[in-house]
């Protein structure tokens, strides 16, 4: 495409009169029959575009993005592998796209079988006893978790358990979850290895202790390997255990949250098991109990029964389920979404499974003793690294002035994705490097030579790197100004 | 090995850089005991070829009965384009727009889409997509407690006709928080908001009303009036609408002498799929003086270092990854590929084509009605204006007929027995645009054969 | 996207070992039972690619292309107008694509309805009265179309008919299929105002003459005014007249072949009927026939008949029309092209047909008028454009040593496709341009705004023209040493 | 206005700019009385929905057999993402990369394309397309007559085991030039071209030997002494391979001594649907030496001004639109957008996976001859080596056979009678890699019930 990669709003396409004609249904011949009062006086302004206007457009508009499909993309903590493209046709065969949400069982058996499987096979790729797949993200599957904690102690009685804690390194998710769900966060520090300081949790457990929200690996990129320990101490003091999945594809097949003494968890079905992520979502976030939350989970939830012989599915609700923290969606959540988590975990099947969270390791390991061995600094160079791990720009920021964020926006010149930057914030200047269990060696080993190429910028010519990118569509922008001058829409439009 | 790339000799290679003698020792972190010994549970794997066949099979199961539910999801033409863009890899593949400089298709298109539901909605400012309609309803709640800083009760108003399943996430989402969510009456013969039982509130310290237009049972509400009295209770006024209705309705920024000041909805009904309920999305708009309480992502426009304007995600401060347990909410990962398809839905459709879009779901929805209540035992529930539902009253219980319906291919509608009672037999019926005459013939014949062999109460 | 645009060789991926596994079939238990002499004894140098490597590989090639959806296309005597996405949503609906060619009546009656429909519309849109379908693109339309005026002649014992007459400014097919049938290009001049010169036709007929192939608008843009005078002089020659109707856009519900006295014509149905031109094809050439060639239309038609008051449809084929021409394609031809033409004509409708024809017109004259305006030189400016004009930058060859070809290169730089260069050969320094009539005024305006900018830099930086484009993924390519050091395999793959 | 974006006050001011009044005045050149009056037999147009509605139907007419007819066109697994990269639009509406530095894409591509089919053929040079495997070999035929400038004869032997609509289009396609074409008989018993009959013929001028591998009859044909014997008489030889056949059997360019010298075939196995019989796409290579003679697009590497390696089309003095009247072909439009269908599909499927395939059809194949010889009335027809294709005989004639099973959802196989009424009732069925087991159990239990009712000869 022409260089000059800058494209018109799609208002500016616009003009009066002008449309998509063939996407219209007829006009009635009888004006609809609505109230004077509740009419609505002018036109909302909307674009006035024909079709091939719109097309071009978002076509062209789509060239601008990265993405899996087009650039190796390590966002560190966001599992950007392939999305398989049979997962995407299967989902979109035009049954499933039909198919109502409150569709009749009779016209729902394929759906809810794919379901139930999926249900099935998420429990034992975790070690839990019970799945709902409503929650439509990681965090919304972190608000069903802690609801779920909430709700169980105050079945119990134990009303004043509203403390979760979590690690000073964890996803601002879980904070946030923990007040949503009326808690009150509490951090633990982690140890200069990356665990979790022992000492420190011991102090802060106490009645008032909903629970623990652990990623594990964690956003460190390490294993926490006192996990037995930590979930006995939690447990000890009355509180519960939730397993934040996004990091789950470190040990799918190898270890299962279930099996640490986790007793919530929730899962990005969009990360471990590659569905898409669409430019910010759709995500889904099943969750996973064990034992004690297994009556509390949100419905609705897919049940098996044989009726003549013949295996039948429906859904549990309400009426089957008095003790549920209740409905999280309007409907069943993503299932589109969880369609393709399906097709995706059958196509790998169980040897498929361990080889994901091999391979994420394998990578994830020897792109940080390569970079190391090119001259970053990692932050936990004496740990095993999971599936991701950090490498902390200090030492570049202090010596030539140049920071975690001028190598991230260089590094788009060469045609790669930056790493996850600044967090954990726990780590200055970082980058959250992961891999993928789906890229080459070759790939790889492109981008050491890529950062390898960065580093010595760094040293002989920082100021590229300080106004980098070069190569992209537009250069560094004006952030103070987007929050201060703001600019969020386009003005015809305000006046709609 | 599916999706893994690596031979036998990289693998050797990558080991050796690394110092280890096989991928196993890369998790000697891990205590032995926990390993994972099998997952008998988790089928063998499968190609691709095998797993199209699997799911093909499936998919015959289910079949493409005549749809006349509607009920919050709403079967509309979705131009063939819209998908077809939207599965392109760059929207497809990509991840939320954190590199501004590298996302600007994502960037610029969730803008635009900004636009366009700040036109529709007549609001200032929207955010970048939430879930579903559900929780959006259930996160304006939540902003309308902190933006309302004049009331102190947290006392969230909803009618009884407000979606059940909206109302149940409401409950679900808020229950944690010092929330005080009331239900209000409506009127048994009008179907709409009893504004007499509010006005008994008259007063009081209330934090919200939320109204939902059209409602659950399709009907108008007056929200002028709503609205209007919501204000004088200093309460914060949510507007929970379905977007198609907009071209034709008054949109919630008119309502009343000020305007709503929360409008949210599902954005299902502009381009995504019915999928047996999901992937949609929740839009969210709102007044600019309430811009810093609003969750979700939202993009500017602002300009480069060579001052060539361009687009970044901003008032992050808002969010979790920066404010954690203080953010406006926890949501990260949202809808956007359904916003996308939001946003070439309307460019395609216009306010002309929405406008035409929203007539013929209104006349055929009249159609069916005419067609079904000609049928002895089926009387229209409620009489007042409506948008593209109605509720039919039965002599007899519902869900048989609807057994009947199905197994002649047909899904008939909702039954509203689990959710509203006190209405006795009635259902819920919809028509959109994709419902032709034909259809609607066939629906009142196999009715008309249901309501002939099936018991009446 | 980076702007490091070039894009390395797919097997430049490849790795011994590595491939897209998820594709494969299992690998059978027994070896397939072949005689060792048959074999294949060494592996074929084919890609060795993951399915990711693939995907992102071929991914980033489409981003190098100029296409409809991405830009402005205005190559002459292609017709590139937006192609409907709904057209290629209904051709791949499963059924359609799963439907075996051979396939019985019973499972066929969907299908073939459409292409008898097609059939019937075509007719009705150029005046024939019989269309067959198979021909899979406009050259090889063009030989069903001359085979059939051989066959004809034949059949009347008129055997010394060996000449087809083409204007001087004919496509290079119409020539080149005159030779495959058989047949010797008669050329005859066009005059100055780019009408065939009268003089010379009357001159070229005789008992030798098989027929004349006219395009009309003809390939220099304008409509052949005289167009009864040629057909009533070749016609009392004895020689029929084959309608080359790569042009058909031009006149689409204006004016019919037919009507005009043709005999036969193609159609491009990738042109007029907008089905896509995939980077050089498919299309498709479907023939249509007046009463004399009625019976030696190529195999095989589709027929209807009325059996117990339904409808049937099947094809005729050699035992059914024993005169036709024969079979011109392994089975009916491009049918997945045809369903999108077919599509495409329902969509556009009885008032939609003309509509084509009189925007096309419209955008062509505005730009036409404009370019002059902007002070090109029009090669026929006292002439009504059809749908496409010519412009002469035999001016400013002369005056600033800028060609036409400088002039197309740098035009990309503005992120316009270029318009046809050098075709048709007849006009000195030509650009043949046609804008289609799905292009908007806007489009229209800034594409003037270009090609004024490049007239003034032509003036101004000639340099820029003649080494343009530069914003492009590469500079202009080396063509001379491309025909002369042949490279037209990567090298492991001829060892295969 | 479908597809056309004009809005009144445009086109006023067009028309302004042009100086003519209306639309009309633009056609002023058109003689009046030649001038459309309507278009009767075209109906009214239909918007998207209607039109998807109406083809829906459609294809729900012809439903989804199990489909065991090869004959050309074969039934395969194609990767998902084949097709959604191809219909990407900017390799879906470009066309013919005429401007290079705008066409990188496609051209490298063909590039790519030229570089497995030349590997998979085992010769040096392919081109970027034909229409389809039957129009290959017929312009292979006569690029033999122009590449073999020994033979004065023009004489070109077939063999009845070529596909007979393959001689039908060759018998179309060069019966108006001076070729002469001349049917080789096959040995009864073997299905396989008779070597002694064509021993017959030795010494004599012939321009070229056309032999299909494997033949119509899915029989491997003796293509080393078929080929030794054709170079040995100064005649060219054809080679018309099935792809797929390719990633198990010998390549032509190692047949015989010296190999073929011009290989076609139909790529559709490589990537396209079965889509009623197109569009496919015909691949053509040949040996350096012919590559002047050959038909057809062509993709150079070359470079830049600057040096960098780029990709553009060369030997265009071959073409219609260079050399007109004296050019290899008349193609112009070639099928290239099939043909990078069949580029991504051997990407993925490499070596290895097209072995796979292959094997996996033979293995069908294999298995539905023995489920199928099993019934009485049933046998082989044939004995020779195969490969995914065989004919069976029948007691009784095919057609209303076949009729049962198409009743029953099976596309039972080709009957062969039409085309070979020397074999008796004949049937050609094929099995890929698509059948399982359970599709050929169907298949029996059908056929033996249609045996059990249809009438024996
Ligand atoms: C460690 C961690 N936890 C939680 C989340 C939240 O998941 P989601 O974005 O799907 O809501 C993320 C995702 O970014 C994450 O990386
Ligand atoms: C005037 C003219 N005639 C004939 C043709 C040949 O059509 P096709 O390329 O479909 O074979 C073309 C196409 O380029 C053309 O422009």
């Amino acid at each position: 495409m022409s260089l000059d990669l800058c494209e018109a709003l799609i208002y500016d396409y616009g003009c009066p009169g002008r449309g998509a004609h063939s996407q219209w249904p007829a006009a009635e011949a009888a004006p609809p029959a609505i109230p004077a009062a509740l009419k609505r006086k002018q036109r909302a302004a909307l674009p006035e575009v024909s079709e091939l206007d719109a097309l071009r457009h978002y076509t062209r508009l789509s060239q601008l993005n990265f993405s899996i499909d087009t650039h190796f993309y390590p966002l560190g903590s966001c599992t950007m592998k392939y999305n398989p493209r049979a997962c995407n046709a299967a989902a979109m065969l035009p049954e499933f796209l039909g198919r109502h949400p409150l569709a009749s069982a009779r016209h729902s058996q394929g759906f809810l079988s794919c379901m139930y499987e999926l249900q099935e096979m998420l429990q034992e790729v975790t070690g839990m006893q019970g799945v709902a797949l409503t929650p439509m993200a990681g965090a919304h599957g972190e608000f069903a978790g802690v609801a779920m904690i909430r709700a169980y102690h105050r079945a119990r009685g134990d009303l004043k358990r509203n403390e979760i804690i979590v690690p000073a390194a964890a996803h601002g998710t879980n904070p946030a979850t923990a007040t949503m769900c009326g808690c009150v966060a509490r951090e633990v520090a982690v140890g200069a290895d990356g665990d979790v300081d022992i000492q420190a949790l011991r102090a802060a457990v106490g009645p008032q202790t909903a629970g623990i929200m652990l990623t594990n690996p964690s956003t460190l990129g390490v294993f926490e390997r006192r996990i037995e320990e930590v979930a006995q101490i939690v447990h000890d003091a009355g509180g519960l255990l939730y397993y934040d999945g996004a990091n789950l594809n470190a040990i799918l097949g190898k270890v299962r949250p279930g099996d640490m003494g986790f007793d919530v968890i929730h899962m990005n079905l969009h990360k471990t098991f590659s569905t898409p992520h669409g430019g910010g979502g759709p995500g889904a976030g099943a969750v996973g109990v064990g034992p004690r939350l297994l009556p509390l989970l949100p419905q609705p939830i897919v049940t098996r029964t044989v009726e003549e012989g013949q295996p039948h599915y429906r859904w549990l609700d309400a009426h089957d389920l008095p003790l549920s923290i209740g409905r999280l969606a309007g409907f069943m959540g993503n299932a589109g979404v969880l369609l393709r988590a399906y097709v995706y975990m059958r196509m790998l099947g169980r040897a498929g499974m361990s080889r994901v969270g091999e391979f994420a390791t394998l990578n994830s390991n020897y792109l940080h003793k390569r970079l190391q061995q090119a001259g970053f600094t990692a932050a936990y160079p004496q740990r095993r690294a999971s599936h991701e791990f950090i490498l902390t720009l200090k030492p570049q920021l202090q010596e030539l002035g140049v920071s975690a964020m001028d190598v991230a926006k260089r590094l788009l010149d060469f045609g790669f994705h930056a790493p996850t930057t600044y967090f954990p914030q726990l780590v200055p200047e970082c980058l959250l490097i992961e891999p993928t269990e789906t890229e080459s060696k070759e790939t790889l080993d492109a981008f050491v030579a890529a950062m390898s190429e960065v580093l010595r910028e760094a040293a002989s010519t920082p100021e590229v790197l300080r106004t980098a990118p070069h190569r992209m569509p537009v250069r560094r922008l004006d952030d103070v100004r987007a929050a201060r001058e703001l600019d969020l829409a386009h003005r015809p439009a305000v006046l709609g | 090995m599916p999706f893994i790339p690596h031979t036998g000799p990289e693998v050797q290679q990558m080991l050796a850089t690394i110092g280890v003698s096989d991928i196993d020792a890369l998790f000697d972190e891990i205590p032995e005991t926990l390993r994972v010994r099998s997952l008998e549970r988790i089928p063998e794997g499968m190609n691709e070829q095998q797993v199209m066949q699997l799911m093909q099979e499936r998919a015959r199961q289910d079949g493409r009965p005549i749809n006349f539910i509607g009920a919050g999801a709403y079967e509309h033409h979705i131009p063939s384009a819209v998908w077809s863009i939207i599965t392109r890899g760059e929207f497809y593949s990509a991840y939320t727009p954190y590199q501004a400089e590298a996302s600007q298709g994502t960037l610029q298109s969730i803008y635009e889409f900004q636009s366009m539901i700040t036109a529709l909605t007549g609001m200032e400012v929207a955010n970048a997509s939430m879930y579903d309609g559900a929780t959006a309803v259930a996160e304006s709640c939540l902003m309308a407690v902190r933006a309302n800083r004049r009331s102190q009760s947290s006392r969230i108003l909803l009618s009884r006709s407000v979606h059940p399943h909206y109302r149940a996430v409401v409950q679900a989402m808020t229950s944690n928080q010092s929330l005080k969510l009331e239900e209000q009456a409506i009127v048994r013969e009008r179907g709409t908001t009893d504004a007499a039982a509010l006005a008994s509130l008259a007063g009081q310290d209330l934090t919200a009303l939320v109204i939902q237009q059209p409602n659950f049972f399709g009907l108008l509400e007056d929200v002028d009036a709503l609205c209007d009295w919501a204000h004088a209770q200093g309460a914060v006024v949510i507007a929970v609408v379905n977007p198609t209705s907009l071209a034709l309705l008054k949109p919630p920024g008119q309502w009343g002498a000020r305007g709503a000041d929360i409008v949210v909805g599902d954005g299902q009904p502009l381009g995504c799929p019915l999928s047996s309920g999901g992937p949609y999305f929740g839009f969210m708009a709102t007044r600019q003086e309430y811009v810093r309480q609003m969750p979700g992502r939202i993009v500017g426009r602002t300009v480069d270092l060579d001052g060539r304007p361009g687009f970044t995600l901003t008032l992050q401060a808002r969010e979790q990854h920066i404010r954690r347990g203080k953010a406006t909410s926890n949501i990260c990962t949202n809808q956007g590929l359904l916003m996308m398809a939001g946003t070439i839905y309307m460019a395609m459709m216009g306010a002309v084509g929405l406008e035409r879009v929203a007539a013929a779901c209104m006349a055929r929805t009249a159609e069916l009605v005419a067609a079904l209540t000609r049928l002895p035992g089926v009387r229209l529930g409620f009489n007042g204006a409506r948008f593209h539902e109605a509720v039919l009253q039965f002599d007899r219980p519902v869900a048989p007929l609807l057994d009947a319906l199905a197994a002649a291919g047909i899904e008939g509608g909702l039954d509203l027995a689990p959710w509203y009672p006190e209405l006795g037999p009635a259902l819920l019926v919809c028509a959109t645009e994709m419902r032709s005459s034909a259809d609607i013939a066939t629906y009142a014949a196999a009715l008309g054969k249901a309501l002939a062999t099936v018991r009446a109460a």
